[in-house]
């Protein structure tokens, strides 16, 4: 299977856990966001995602939209602004 | 000029509202969220705020644009303090500038709450005690 | 110290925000009226307002106190000009500060709407062309 | 009858009418505001009073309460502050 290069960007709690801002990732290219967060949440014992939100390339996106060449991923907990 | 903005530096409430003249405006209404020393019964003793940059800009102009075709207003602005903020500091502020009141009301109220609700921004509290922690969110 | 008060002098907001600081209170709203350059389609050059000063103390004092029986706010305070003012001149100032938001909100806007129909304060329009008039009131 | 010594202060329309900001009266013992207004708007053409308001000594009050010795009178336009 091919492989892709992406990028996953981590805030908050997710931050803490990864103990990284970011990190480069070389993927199956059938991954999507959801396949990528199993992966991850295995990895840094990440909290489930049921309320998270997922944007690819600073856009808010479905969790089973495919991942393509270079794209740059963020996994959202609830906002907690203001 | 984006009128949603995230910002490390401090909110100077007196230089944000300079920048806001108009001899059309009758009515300003605006909000400030402040960092309490308190939250859920514990003591406060700084907060962290982090935020995804770029799709927080988006999301909060996105905000802004739907004021501005849902209610009577002027304009409208809003920016949100990143980093390190202690008790008392502002951490967002938002004004809106319309010909009467009630529209201007109804539209801060309408960008502070989507502004809570939307905008891809974390708090963490620093607690007197040592302790700190994310808050969880509405979610 | 009275929180509602009559003025004949310039109000400053930058002083006026700083008066009011309390590391108990997360949210402030303010609402600010504004000299308009135009009403009911005519074009405004100035405005004059007159106040029956102890009664309209009375009475603001009267709906701050409301204010701070009915919602669930840590202070509020109002101040309303008299005299000449200009274009873009602040004619009244509230600010209301509370734990969380909802509460910040209603109170100010209760208090600006009970403010325009019971303190007893005259605003006289002074227009482009020459004319001036009393303004008629909801009454 | 007894006559009754009071003050009227003007505001606003009033004032402009008036050409004055208040004025020293004596008036009968039975004066009430009702009666001292409707004998104002025949001297300076006030507007009717149905939406007015009326204070004595800094106090809304009744238009039918009786004028006591050196009362202090303000009738009231509709307000139109803010």
């Amino acid at each position: 299977m091919e492989l892709i290069n992406i990028k996953v960007i981590y805030f908050a709690v997710l931050r803490d856990l990864a103990k990284k801002k970011e990190e480069l990732l070389s993927v199956d290219s059938g991954t999507t966001p959801q396949s990528l967060y199993d992966m991850l949440q295995e990895k840094y014992s990440f909290p489930d995602q049921n309320t998270y939100k997922v944007a690819i390339n600073d856009n808010f996106t479905e969790w089973n939209e495919p991942l393509d060449q270079q794209d740059i991923i963020v996994f959202m907990p609830p906002v907690t602004g203001g | 000029m984006n009128h949603f903005i995230i910002s490390e530096d401090e909110i100077n409430i007196v230089e944000f509202n300079k920048q806001f003249k108009n001899p059309n405006a009758g009515a300003i209404s605006s909000f400030q969220g402040i960092v309490r020393n308190n939250n859920l019964g514990k003591d406060v003793l700084r907060l962290e705020y982090q935020s995804y940059d770029r799709l927080a800009e988006k999301e909060g102009g996105n905000i802004i644009n739907e004021a501005l075709e849902t209610f009577d207003i002027k304009s409208a602005y809003c920016t949100h303090r990143t980093g390190t903020l202690e008790i008392g500091d502002i951490a967002v502020v938002v004004i809106v500038l319309a010909g009467h009141r009630d529209d201007s009301f109804k539209a801060c109220r309408y960008i502070i709450d989507e502004v809570k609700l939307r905008v891809p921004i974390w708090k963490k509290e620093i607690y007197q005690n040592g302790d700190s922690g994310w808050l969880k969110g509405a979610g």
